[in-house]
């Protein structure tokens, strides 16, 4: 169109002008970003992942993530958005009634009385659901069954995510507080962008879910190092990135909570991805960058819940002590022999106890939230609500994952051949590999470990 | 027993095999390796410095073969592997004094 | 300036104030965000191709794609803008006023009547036009010369993508609907952000130069795998997040309307994921990294036109079906025996044609292009008009682009030579190659695919 | 919540009634997206470095970057901000008021009359401290000893720019233009959004830096190619993608002036990688990937001070002469004989200077800047206060630079040892290295070159 | 003096190491390569293109030994690479007629 | 004719061209290796696991010299990798029966 001429949907939106809308185009712009920057923390995740597996189970780990997030995004837009953002049965606060929005049924219409698009929280929030899902990967790779993690993905989104979103997320309607809300919500417990419902949540999960499949072979002997580091490193950026839509997104507006949010995420990732290198530096003499990229992941993990509740100096303590404790909890899967592979325990699970626990200390009165922790002379009434919040979903996750865990090994099995996993999970799998970069110099280079003869399209 | 080795242009392994296998060659080895000779080699250009790169990209075929099938062993390769143009590479021959198969122990002329 | 205080610009802003201006800052901030997403999609592309180029052709198949867009982009200020959205000579809809906008003279100025400011529309329509060009450059890696693909770009760019994009993306001046506009616009076809003008049009172009540049030598007989399949997979996420941009980025608004087409976008690719996971995992017994970045890229694609005309789970239809459609036809060029060597023609040709089409059958009146299609009750009006719009396009595109690539051909000529083919188009177009990996671990390496002797800055 | 639903803080907005709030959305939105794309060129410009050293050093190429982001970001915090944008002492325009905003006390409160909420400015700013710090590093990969880095971005940071970002982006307080604000504004210096402060002040840093540390073990006769040429492509993409936040979101606004940098920013980005290709095609015959990337950085940095006060044909102008002319500063070095290592002086001080400078001949005033340059009738005025600001900012980081580094160097020394040089700084500073490609292929390969023997956990 | 080649499975890498170190053997040179053989390969799929792989990956152990080590050498090798599946590998034995260490000069037994 | 290898450390690779150059040789070809000897290794920290890590990268160099030449070969490669540091590699020659050209099919001295 020209540029000097108002689009159609700009005339109708009337700003200012008689109020046809009360639609907020600055909200609604934020939001719209968010949700894109949250769905591009999806393949940071796995490429985070990625780079700390060996070569020969890369993709599988990709896939892991983005498969999950196929499927999730799918079953969210029939049944997870109204599992968790529906009017709660019998208001109990558990679980939202499935055929509220059934399909999305009904949200997609020109709401005048809507600030911002229904669907554009839709999207956001879809998002946290497949991240959340993607993040438990990291427990088990290299070793098992693709179709066991498809079905596993499907299967816990469905009985753990969407009612544990419910509980958390769901602020209820209208002008009733919490009417139809999740019970963590009407019980006040502070969680601002998923610190129990997406970390402590998922990392739970991990635990079980590295528990039923069992330990790589060889591991702790044989050494498994990562095997590109820079892969990691660009993970864990795309993950900061579109932290700050996960975190100052939940603002759900582009206001004063979503500016102190984003500088409090900020804040408290540099300081964890210090305390990090600093516990390094002490203690193996040397600030590696798989230890930097952990750092920053561990602070965003721990500042989730918190960003709206402390001032900035707040945050930092929390991102320095989440990037301190975290460090030193890997240690737990060697002397507790589970191999959580990639860690996700000591990040997420601890992280988001560390953060979630660390509200109920260092929450300010001056911050969004407005209430004061046991530091600032708000007692250890809302450490106990945050301790409650912490260990029910920490409970509920673990317990169901097991179950759920349990049952699809004993149907079709969750673990790959030992001969598969021996000689990679991507060949064996998704018959692929990831690399062949033997191609790259001068000279018409055929490509040793993949000298193929090849029969293009045989079956296509 | 001999090993025959040969370092030949990559994209060439391909005919190599094929002839190897005509010959009824079972088995070879093969490795990337970097040849250094009369072929020359090629300049890259990195922000307007230049580089001589010498080392060209060659692959290294070896294969163990009973001493009376050298010579025709060696004859199939140099055939599948020569384009005519400098750089096409070598082949070479050392004699062996023992193989074993690892997997069953087997030795000598059992083993390949 | 201290943060209490109001900037320049903002005090003359005064939203609500008076309305000095009908600036709308939210549209504003999602249009120059959808801008930059949209920019990051070419890189995002240039690396998803990089991926499944041998590694010899890596940094050439990135120059295809990146010098395309210095050219195209430096084009579109002087004419393209102007030939896209400038008034329709003889109100035909088939080109705008190439000197309306020449080199964007006067649209800099501050509108107080403009919504958003005429600026960043430009640059958002800029991208579109760069991408565009660069998805033709997947159907000819390894071995077409640099020079001549420059021209290409620089050409095709002038006399079929400006033209296309005006009959499509140009909605005419004011009240009276289309005066001034394009001709498909004013038919009533529905392309929201250019599944004609960018999938269909770059698909048609890619076959058409494909076939006049030829095979690479050994295809389809030798086999030339992807080089770096975390590469596809990042390429893959990046245009997926700009996506966003470029989808509810067209709705040029931050509305309803862009809260739809962004989680169509995003269910339709889940979609797209899942189905080209299915196919292959019932075809090959796998489902492969490569298909699950295949099918993000189909659905995104297919779900291009229909984003604003089709419920949420008209989407994941339209995303199942693109999925399963594109990843069958990616069968013919072995059949038909052209080298379209990434697929551009299964993906983005049969892609862009799925969703047009499919708009024609599942639009739905509840969604914000507000028009039914068959399966609605609409009829086969629509349907027909979908055709028209796809089919023109196609048409237009093959054959101008055959007539500028034989042209071409004969004048300068369009393949590198043998040699350099097959010793790697990377050395003999660039003077580069893409890797060194082998200096990495401990001992100072000297690397041996390039044990150079330098003569650092003899000529610079 | 529901959807339907007005989130707390969205109702006690009331954008546009009764105006309790001087908030705009909008606005606030485009500041927080730019923060985020902003902080997301701090790893691009990791990848875009670590791709152009080394494969034993990119992990500390990495380190150095994301190190100093992290310590950078809790000195923003505490001192930075109040130092940059804190009233002048003495309203003499060299050094904001330290303990004004110390630990940004007081900016987290709702404020009624702020346009944009305090935190995100305070937020988005942070990135600009910790990007130009890391762009410094880029002189002294290989070499440097991690601790010196650490602290001299620390230092740098407090005494070189700290008080630049005061000089140049503190426009002052309230009604009374630049009142406590900077000197180079009050001079009227244009620098939109950091041309002097940040890029000629790092690259400054830069040459005195790499004069410190001195060359690398065999340069120039050793030649040191990229070791991953695609990874210098993405991160020239993120940057390319985040600089849009930091140019158009330094309008502070989602308004005209925006979408005027934006489109001016895009342009000459275009211009900048065409003339380098050009430069390169016509001196070495071949037109290089690296080049283009270069390309793109070096128009980035040129259009950064002048893209409010140019046409779209005065930042392509500003463009082709940023490519033609770093690209042939970048024999300088060989010629002076100082290793800068990544060209930051070539790209950055002299791309700095080339934007700065052309401000006072190209600038026009139909931009949004209002300023004629000499070429517009304006006469030599501006050309001189752009002199002034170029060569005091420049003269102040080199001296500085060099009394902190010949410090350092002094106390605790700044060069790894020799031995460490060689056999690679990953290992030794960081006991990482960055790939183990070989375990990719098909068959358990245990990776040759780290057939490592693991005592996992071990101390962990 | 003999040089002992073995063409091994990657995973058995770190046993053959171990198993030579219990022989005394204190040095080794270690390489990647690629086999084919016995074991055929397998498939791997693009986009719906299956392509046959028949190299594949193994790793090379050379070892220099006296005269009089080399058939406990060969056998600890052939033990420790063993998994008794297709494809185990070679082990094969060259004479060698000089030795030298690099860094001090010593030839024969001394240097190795 | 003679196959001579040396194993050296992979910074000194360039010195040793340059050697075997002086000397007349016209062509070598070159791989990576990675060496297990008295050198040790040294150790890698992947969150806070630690990694002992003894393998370190080595050049493999080859170079077929008449049997004239193998002495003043041996010296050149030995001298030129020296950098009397624990590591610096071995060198060994071993006995070659025929070396074929791939281009021309000439075979013994002629071929190299
Ligand atoms: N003396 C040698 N020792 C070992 N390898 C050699 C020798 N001479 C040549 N080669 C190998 O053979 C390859 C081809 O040699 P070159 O001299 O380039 O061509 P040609 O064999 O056709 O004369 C080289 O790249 C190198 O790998
Ligand atoms: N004739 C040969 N020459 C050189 N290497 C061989 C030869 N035959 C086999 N090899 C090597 O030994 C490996 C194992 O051989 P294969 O035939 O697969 O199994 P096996 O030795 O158990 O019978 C091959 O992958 C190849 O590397
Ligand atoms: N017995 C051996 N057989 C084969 N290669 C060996 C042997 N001993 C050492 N090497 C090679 O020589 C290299 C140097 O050996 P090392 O014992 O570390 O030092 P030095 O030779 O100076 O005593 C090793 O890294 C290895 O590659």
């Amino acid at each position: 169109m020209l540029a000097d001429v108002l689009p159609n949907d700009a005339a109708q939106k009337g700003v200012c002008a008689g109020m046809e809308s009360a639609l907020n185009t600055g909200d609604t712009a934020w939001i719209l970003t968010s949700a894109a920057l949250v769905l591009l923390m999806i393949p940071g995740l796995a490429l985070f992942y990625g780079g700390m597996v060996r070569g020969k189970s890369v993709l599988n780990m990709l896939m892991m993530v983005i498969g999950a997030l196929f499927i999730v995004g799918v079953l969210w837009m029939f049944i997870g958005y109204s599992m968790a953002f529906g009017y709660s049965y019998g208001n109990a606060g558990l679980l939202g009634n499935v055929t509220e929005f059934f399909a999305l049924e009904g949200l997609m219409a020109n709401n005048p009385e809507a600030i911002y698009p229904a669907m554009a929280f839709v999207a956001f929030q879809a998002m946290f659901a497949c991240l959340t899902v993607g993040l438990i990967a990291g427990a088990v790779p290299d070793r098992m069954k693709y179709s066991a993690w498809m079905i596993f993905a499907a299967v816990w989104a469905v009985l753990v995510y969407f009612p544990v979103a419910h509980w958390v997320f769901n602020f209820g309607v209208g002008a009733v507080p919490a009417d139809g809300g999740g019970w963590l919500t009407k019980l006040g417990v502070i969680d601002f962008a998923g610190g129990t419902a997406v970390h402590i949540n998922a990392g739970a999960a991990a635990l079980a879910l590295a528990i039923v499949v069992g330990r790589r072979l060889g591991w702790p002997r044989t050494p498994m190092r990562p095997h590109n580091l820079t892969l990691v490193m660009l993970g864990a950026a795309l993950l900061w990135f579109g932290w700050f839509g996960f975190n100052a997104g939940s603002a759900v507006a582009a206001n004063n909570t979503a500016g102190v949010v984003f500088l409090n995420t900020f804040v408290a990732t540099c300081g964890a991805g210090l305390a990090w290198l600093i516990v390094e530096t002490m203690r193996d003499g040397k600030a590696t960058s798989l230890g930097a990229a952990s750092g920053i992941v561990a602070g965003l993990v721990a500042i989730t819940p918190a960003c709206s509740a402390v001032s900035p100096v707040g945050a930092l303590i929390i991102g320095l002590l989440a990037g301190a404790i975290c460090s030193a909890a890997i240690g737990l899967k060697y002397r507790l022999r589970y191999d959580d592979s990639l860690d996700v325990v000591a990040v997420h699970l601890v992280g988001g106890l560390v953060g979630t626990l660390l509200i109920g200390l260092l929450a300010t009165e001056a911050a969004p939230a407005g209430v004061n922790g046991l530091f600032y002379g708000g007692g250890v009434d809302q450490l106990s609500k945050q301790a409650i919040g912490a260990f029910s979903v920490l409970g509920y996750s673990l317990i169901v994952t097991f179950v759920i865990a349990l049952i699809i090994r004993a149907i079709i099995g969750v673990r790959a051949s030992e001969e598969n996993e021996v000689s990679g999970i991507d060949l064996a799998e998704h018959a692929e590999s990831a690399y062949e970069l033997g191609d790259s110099g001068a000279g018409g280079f055929a490509g040793i470990g993949h000298g193929s003869s090849g029969t293009g399209g045989g079956k296509s | 027993m001999k090993l025959v080795t040969a370092i030949v242009k990559p994209f060439k392994v391909e005919d190599v095999k094929t002839a190897l296998k005509a010959q009824g060659v079972t088995g070879m080895t093969i490795s990337e390796t970097a040849g250094y000779g009369r072929q020359g080699g090629h300049v890259e250009v990195y922000r307007g410095a230049e580089y001589t790169v010498d080392l060209i990209p060659k692959v290294r075929v070896e294969v163990l073969v009973d001493d009376a099938a050298v010579d025709t062993v060696v004859a199939a390769i140099t055939e599948a592997a020569r384009t005519g143009k400098i750089g096409d590479g070598k082949v070479w021959v050392v004699p062996v004094e023992q193989v074993v198969r690892v997997r069953t122990g087997e030795t000598g002329a059992e083993a390949i």
